[in-house]
């Protein structure tokens, strides 16, 4: 078998194939199983959860759970479902990732392509902002949030997963941008092209892979943060928390199916995410991130 | 001849554009990284209990830190955890790549399967999780179902087992993202370099264990670094599936911190415990940006 | 004054000089070649010009304008870099369109500038493609083209053919000279291939070490290089260099090579003012092409001195056949014409142009001047 | 992209104005009561409110009995941005006092009479200082045990009322093959059963260990013997209690697989809402051995410190409302629990609501109405938490006996005081 057109350049045999696809096949199952069980149980009735097998096909088959938690669910005093928590999200969500992705690109830019002294230390400094713990950071926030004004509010919200954010984003840029010809910079420059000019006109109309990266990465977590947006959301809380309030109330009747229903809905604009630009994703990766 | 050595106006703002394209990045970076840190430092030698305060104790909130035993359990869950988790996510994550890399038909299906749980919080997946896990209702009671008798998987329930169980959800969420770091380092690697191992007599196992494997390695370093923070940072995982139970057999440091932080009212033992694992995740950090960013200089 | 006045410049990073005191001066319509190993400051001097790289001390003017500090897209310069350096976004009309687009020159005039120099360099079917989809070669013609659309004062070239493969470069080396004397531009270009800088420029800056090391005409770098420095990177095979010692017959000054085996021979010398010299340690530098067989020495050389040597190696290539032989313990090439009768471990009469050696100080490494 | 920014900068700006304008003359109300039921019964509140012309905004945080709301109040708080009025339980009441950030609704309280009509064992949770500083919706008592009747019925035995009896019925279900306790493993659940363990050892003993945390009586003999109490009760749980939350603990009382569960007041939605009939299908009772005394939590709303005069008029409109007893009837026949005053008319209620609120006059006058431990009405958060960790660790079997357990208990509270 020649190997020129293949992914790569090892071939196998047909025993080992086999092998790999029944593997490949399991580990797809192991992914696919609290999704499995999420899905099923969203369609039963209550009686047959609480009773029954959380693996089992439902017996009675209901949207009921759906359109309750979609818009009729109980999420604070008002039965509103999770239908106008969905926007804040969006609010919150659009401007954050498309902020916090300009800005890591801009920086990437900066430290790439304009280099100055100590600006690997300006980058490791950033960079470390990826990895503290946000638990430990929601006394001052608060205070910083409180001064500023923007407390309990979705701009104070945006802020903040702004700030937390340009970590990896700078990261990703940077590392992306690296392997982008500084020639061309250069060759930009004498052709009269401004600082803006080059990132609008050379660098940006390339960022494509790694701008699905960024905002592959930004969007999922921010649309999944639970802590910032409980504790700043104030009014105007997100979508993660109004399912929270869904699904953990203490002392109330546990509508499991409603549960599940709730939760698939909060997770589809990521899944869809992940599954659209999936394929671009590893690009970007490729592209950036894993480069040595 | 027109002498003037003065940089011109745009050229004097070209060079300080970048500096100023910066700044504020680095400026809130150093306000609500560090400065928050350096709070958290301070707060760690006061008295707080619900609300900060700034009676100053010493050390005291670190030696009580240091005598509870969920600290210790902490500490210990965090290095099962951390260990089994690194090692496993990158093992499967590797293995998954290799196997996608093989030209697999339906590639394109089966890798947003692999990766969609990187995309799902523990908030949407943790009940679907516990309920798997549960003996009562879940694989257990399945595979009973299925005529298996004495199976017996209840590891959620058992003190000595629950981390375990954590792992496994864990790994469910990162190892296919940690697939799509190695893809990508895979589909990196120069296919000349593989024809020429091959005709050099290499067979598969050998082609990927001394060629491709060591043609990673940026890939294994960002890959730990991902998985190391997440282990570190890892909390609602460990909330949404055990709660910190059975008893308190599953207490993480994160866990840990936000409970006597959040809701025992003790803040200046939560701040010692939070100090205590920023150090950590610097002492893996540092020497990383370290070697990283000297090299690429 | 010239067109391009580099008057006394250095440049550091930090406390480190990389580039010390260099001055030149091109005058209009000169092709300047900066020729030297990598790491010489070379590209370094031609960012300066450019202005991409900030000026630590001393000027650089064009055409009277002191530039420091003037922002690159101010200095009326363009630049062919060696990576082509295009836009992957654009076609390749809009590469070289961009820059009179950040001028502000209006579009038909853009299109007038671009449809002249599309016809001139034969693109014109090239302008609606991506880089992505060029060969390197007209990569290459689309890089020059986007620089001469400016029509700048002067012209910056950083390698812009050492990614090409070895035909299309010497294709390409004629046709920037074809250029160049079409259009009487002021070039100044850069290069680690001596070739390039012998075949391609009116003048030509050897350069290393951050120092210019001599600056002068092809013909003036070639014959009578400054230093053993130049006298070895100019030139392919490099000059020989052989130790020798300056000894007196008859009163006229001889260069003796002492062979491992303790035997030596004498070559005289042309220059008398060697004389000065008698008994002292020199660098004997002499081209291959100035040792040669018997019938094909020059013949308006007065002194041709004959050399008897064993041959180690022939290498025949086509035009000329090059010899390899030891002398003063060290390898020595001469130059044949390709069909002298010459086999290796033979013992044969070489031809020695002594008018072509010229002479080093071992401890400066200069050329002892005549 | 300055024109992108100025549109985003205006949008934000637009935004926060509309946010602000909204929180004017309304009450911005902190809570956690997100269930069905629950935010039902709150709904009930804000019609009241709105009736009178305030709005209301609603902030709803769920999570952990509160657990998480207290962490978005401490941000909000640090922020200089408290709601006007948070749910709040027990002890966060006191320590928000003494903070200084809670408004003074004294003036309120002493027009409308509330010092009367409010058990004093609540009192002590509503006011600080002499002051009052939050109004109590309800009262949860939580040493109830709900019986399946069938299951009850199939042991031949009466409801227990004695410890002795307790385990004699428990063992008779463990003979007929069903679980006799229906349990849920998380703290707070083994804390609530602890609660009404130490209750039935008597009030004094209630009051000496878990409120007045007198270190003899936490590592005493009596507490020896209600751990080793709990510890047997454990052997009546199935093993795959851990984790599991209280309501499927509840459903496995209902479908009749375990024969009862301790649990507080709220459970009784559960079997309501599964058709079940009190006294027919599930039978409440007192854990055995407290009848006539009560633990219980109290839901109140606290008033943050608001300078707006407006927010301050609408502070007290709430607190008039939440004390109104109409509002008070109607709200705690739809949760679950009893009135946070005396006064108001049982005929809504079922019988298991009449016998609570019958349970609890006769405790508020006999003076054995106590806080619940288990939810933060006996002691701080710290100590509370720290009792938590030893029940919990008594009940998964980590101590050798109970005086191991009741040594570790007092050492516990002592470090965490």
């Amino acid at each position: 078998m020649a190997a020129v057109t293949q992914d790569t350049a090892v071939s196998t045999g047909r025993v080992t194939r086999a092998f790999i696809y029944l593997l490949l096949l399991l580990f797809a199952l192991f992914y696919l199983l609290p999704l499995y069980v999420m899905g099923v149980n969203s369609v039963k009735p209550l009686e047959e959860i609480t009773g029954g097998n959380m693996m089992a096909l439902p017996q009675v088959w209901t949207l009921d759970p759906w359109r309750s938690a979609w818009s009729t669910a109980q999420i604070g005093v008002e039965p509103t479902g999770l239908k106008p928590y969905f926007l804040n999200s969006i609010l919150m969500v659009v401007p954050a990732v498309a902020i916090s992705t300009i800005v890591g690109a801009l920086n990437g830019y900066v430290l790439t392509k304009w280099r100055f002294r100590g600006d690997t230390w300006v980058f490791g400094l950033m960079l470390f902002s990826c990895f503290i713990p946000f638990q430990i950071v929601l006394i001052p926030m608060a205070v910083v949030l409180g001064k500023l004004g923007l407390a309990g509010s979705v701009p104070g919200l945006i802020l903040v997963h702004v700030v937390y954010g340009i970590g990896f984003t700078t990261l990703y840029f940077r590392n992306y941008y690296a392997a982008f010809p500084t020639e061309l910079v250069r060759a930009a420059q004498i052709d009269g092209a401004g600082f803006f000019q080059i990132f609008w006109r050379i660098l940006l109309p390339v960022s494509g892979p790694i701008a699905v990266v960024s905002v592959i990465w930004q969007f999922t977590n921010i649309w999944n943060d639970f802590l910032f947006g409980a504790s700043f959301g104030g009014t105007s809380q997100p979508m993660t928390v109004a399912l929270n309030n869904l699904v953990q109330s203490s002392t109330g009747v546990k509508e499991y199916n409603v549960h599940f229903a709730g939760a698939i809905l909060a997770a589809l604009p990521t899944l869809v995410v992940y599954i659209v630009a999936g394929r671009y994703f590893v690009r970007g990766l490729m592209a950036g991130s894993v480069k040595g | 001849m027109t002498a003037s050595t003065a940089p011109d106006f745009r050229t004097r703002l070209q060079d300080w554009l970048p500096k100023l394209v910066l700044a504020p990045s680095f400026a809130v970076t150093i306000l609500f990284v560090y400065g928050f840190i350096a709070f958290t430092a301070v707060l760690s030698f006061t008295g707080s209990k619900m609300l900060p305060n700034f009676k100053w104790v010493g050390w005291e909130n670190y030696e009580k830190l240091w005598a509870l035993p969920a600290w210790n359990t902490a500490i210990v869950n965090i290095a099962i955890f951390a260990t089994l988790y690194i090692v496993i996510c990158t093992a499967v994550g590797l293995l998954l790549a290799v196997f996608l890399d093989q030209k697999i038909r339906g590639e394109g299906v089966l890798r947003p399967i692999y990766l969609y749980p990187m995309a799902l919080s523990f908030i949407v997946t943790g009940t679907a999780w516990k309920w798997f896990l549960d003996p009562g209702i879940g694989l257990e009671k399945v595979v009973r179902l299925w005529g298996w008798e004495s199976f017996s998987f209840t590891w959620i329930k058992d003190g000595d087992m629950a981390i375990y169980t954590i792992v496994i959800a864990a790994v469910w969420q990162t190892s296919g993202f940690v697939m799509a770091m190695f893809l990508a380092g895979l589909r990196g690697i120069d296919n000349e370099i593989l024809k020429a191992a091959q005709i050099d007599g290499a067979s598969n196992w050998q082609l990927y264990r001394r060629i491709v494997i060591p043609l990673l390695r940026p890939a294994f370093l960002s890959a730990f670094v991902i998985l190391s923070h997440l282990a570190i940072k890892s909390y609602d995982l460990v909330v949404a599936l055990t709660g910190g139970g059975p008893g308190r057999a599953t207490e993480m440091p994160a866990t840990f911190m936000y409970s006597y932080t959040f809701t025992r009212n003790q803040m200046g033992i939560g701040a010692s415990s939070a100090v205590i694992m920023l150090m950590t995740i610097a002492a893996i950090m540092v020497p990383y940006l370290y070697a990283e960013l000297k090299e690429k200089k | 004054m010239g067109f391009l006045d580099i008057r006394n410049v250095t440049k550091s990073y930090g406390n480190v000089e990389v580039l010390h005191r260099v001055d030149i001066a091109v005058e209009e319509g000169e092709f300047l070649v900066l020729v030297g190993p990598s790491g010489c400051g070379k590209s370094t001097l031609l960012n300066m010009i450019a202005g991409l790289e900030g000026i630590t001390g001393g000027e650089i003017a064009i055409k009277g304008r002191v530039v420091n500090g003037v922002h690159p897209s101010k200095r009326n310069i363009a630049m062919v870099f060696q990576s082509y350096a295009l836009y992957p976004n654009m076609t390749v009309g809009q590469n070289m369109t961009f820059g009179l687009e950040m001028h502000g020159v209006p579009k038909p005039e853009r299109e007038r500038a671009l449809a002249d120099v599309a016809k001139l360099l034969q693109i014109d079917h090239l302008l609606d493609r991506k880089p992505g989809q060029l060969s390197g070669g007209q990569r290459q013609r689309v890089a020059m083209g986007r620089a001469l659309v400016r029509n700048p004062d002067v012209f910056l070239f950083d390698e812009p053919l050492s990614n090409l493969d070895a035909k299309l470069r010497v294709d390409m080396r004629t046709e920037i000279k074809k250029l160049h004397q079409k259009l009487k531009t002021t070039i100044v270009y850069v290069t680690h291939d001596q070739i390039e800088a012998m075949t391609l420029s009116t003048r030509i800056a050897v350069m290393n070490k951050g120092y210019v090391q001599q600056l002068g005409t092809p013909k003036e770098i070639y014959d009578t290089p400054a230093n053993l420095f130049v006298a070895t990177f100019m030139g392919s095979p490099a000059m020989n260099i052989i130790p020798a010692k300056v000894v007196l017959r008859d009163g006229v000054p001889h260069a003796a090579v002492t062979d491992a085996d303790g035997a030596e021979r004498v070559l005289r010398f042309s220059q008398p003012s060697l004389t000065a010299w008698e008994g002292k340690d020199i660098h004997l530098g002499i081209r291959p092409e100035a040792i040669t067989d018997p019938e094909g020495a020059d013949r308006k050389s007065g002194n041709i001195q004959s050399l008897s040597n064993r041959v180690t190696v022939t290498e025949p290539a086509g035009s000329d056949t090059f010899v390899t032989m030891t002398l003063g313990g060290r390898d020595a090439i001469a130059r044949m014409r390709a069909d002298a009768s010459v086999a290796a471990g033979q013992s044969y009469d070489f031809a020695v142009n002594m008018d072509k050696a010229v002479a080093f100080d071992p401890a400066t490494e200069a050329r002892i001047l005549p | 992209m300055r024109r992108m920014m100025k549109t985003t900068v205006k949008a934000l700006a637009v935004l926060a104005m509309t946010t602000s304008i909204a929180k004017a003359a309304d009450v911005e109300v902190l809570h956690w009561w997100t269930s069905g039921g629950e935010a039902a019964a709150v709904g009930v509140l804000k019609d009241n409110l709105a009736a009178g012309g305030t709005g209301w905004v609603d902030m709803p945080v769920a999570g952990g009995g509160g657990e998480a709301a207290m962490t978005a109040l401490r941000a909000r708080v640090t922020a200089g941005d408290a709601p006007t009025a948070v749910q709040m339980l027990g002890f966060d009441i006191q320590d928000w006092a003494a903070e200084g950030a809670l408004a003074d609704l004294t003036a309120t309280a002493t027009a409308e009479g509330w010092d009367k009509v409010v058990p004093a064992a609540l009192q002590a949770f509503s006011t600080h200082d002499g002051k009052w500083v939050a109004a109590p919706v309800n009262v949860h008592s939580t040493n109830w045990v709900w019986i399946n009747k069938a299951a009850l019925d199939a042991t031949g035995l009466a409801a227990p009322t004695t410890w002795d009896e307790l385990v004699a019925v428990l063992d008779k279900m463990k003979e007929n093959g069903i679980t006799p306790l229906g349990h849920g493993g998380q703290p707070w659940q083994e804390a609530t059963v602890f609660d009404g363990i130490v209750l039935s050892l008597g009030g004094d003993f209630y009051k000496a260990a878990l409120v007045d945390l007198d270190p003899a009586a936490l590592g005493g003999e009596q507490m020896a013997e209600a751990f080793n109490r709990l510890i047997k009760l454990r052997s009546y749980v199935d093993d795959n209690f851990s984790g599991r939350d209280w309501n499927l603990a509840s459903a496995m009382v209902i479908n009749g697989e375990a024969g009862m569960q301790m649990m507080g007041d709220w459970a009784k939605g559960e079997f309501l809402k599964a058709g079940k009939v009190p006294g027919t299908d599930f039978v409440c009772i007192r854990f055995p051995g407290t009848q006539g005394s009560v633990t219980f939590n109290s839901d109140q709303f606290a008033m943050f410190n608001q300078s707006d005069a407006g927010k301050q008029e609408a502070q007290v409109n709430m607190a008039k409302a939440i004390m109104d007893p109409a509002f008070q009837s109607a709200f705690n026949v739809v949760k679950g629990s009893v009135p946070a005053r005396t006064d108001v008319p049982n005929d809504a209620f079922d019988d298991c609501g009449k016998k609570g609120m019958a349970d609890l006059a006769e405790a508020n006058t006999a003076g054995t109405l106590y806080g619940s431990m288990a939810h933060g009405h006996a002691a701080p958060a710290s100590v509370k938490n720290a009792t938590y960790d030893v029940i919990t660790a008594a009940f998964n079997g980590e101590y050798a006996d109970g005086a191991a357990a009741a040594a570790a208990l007092a050492e516990a509270v002592a470090a965490a005081q």
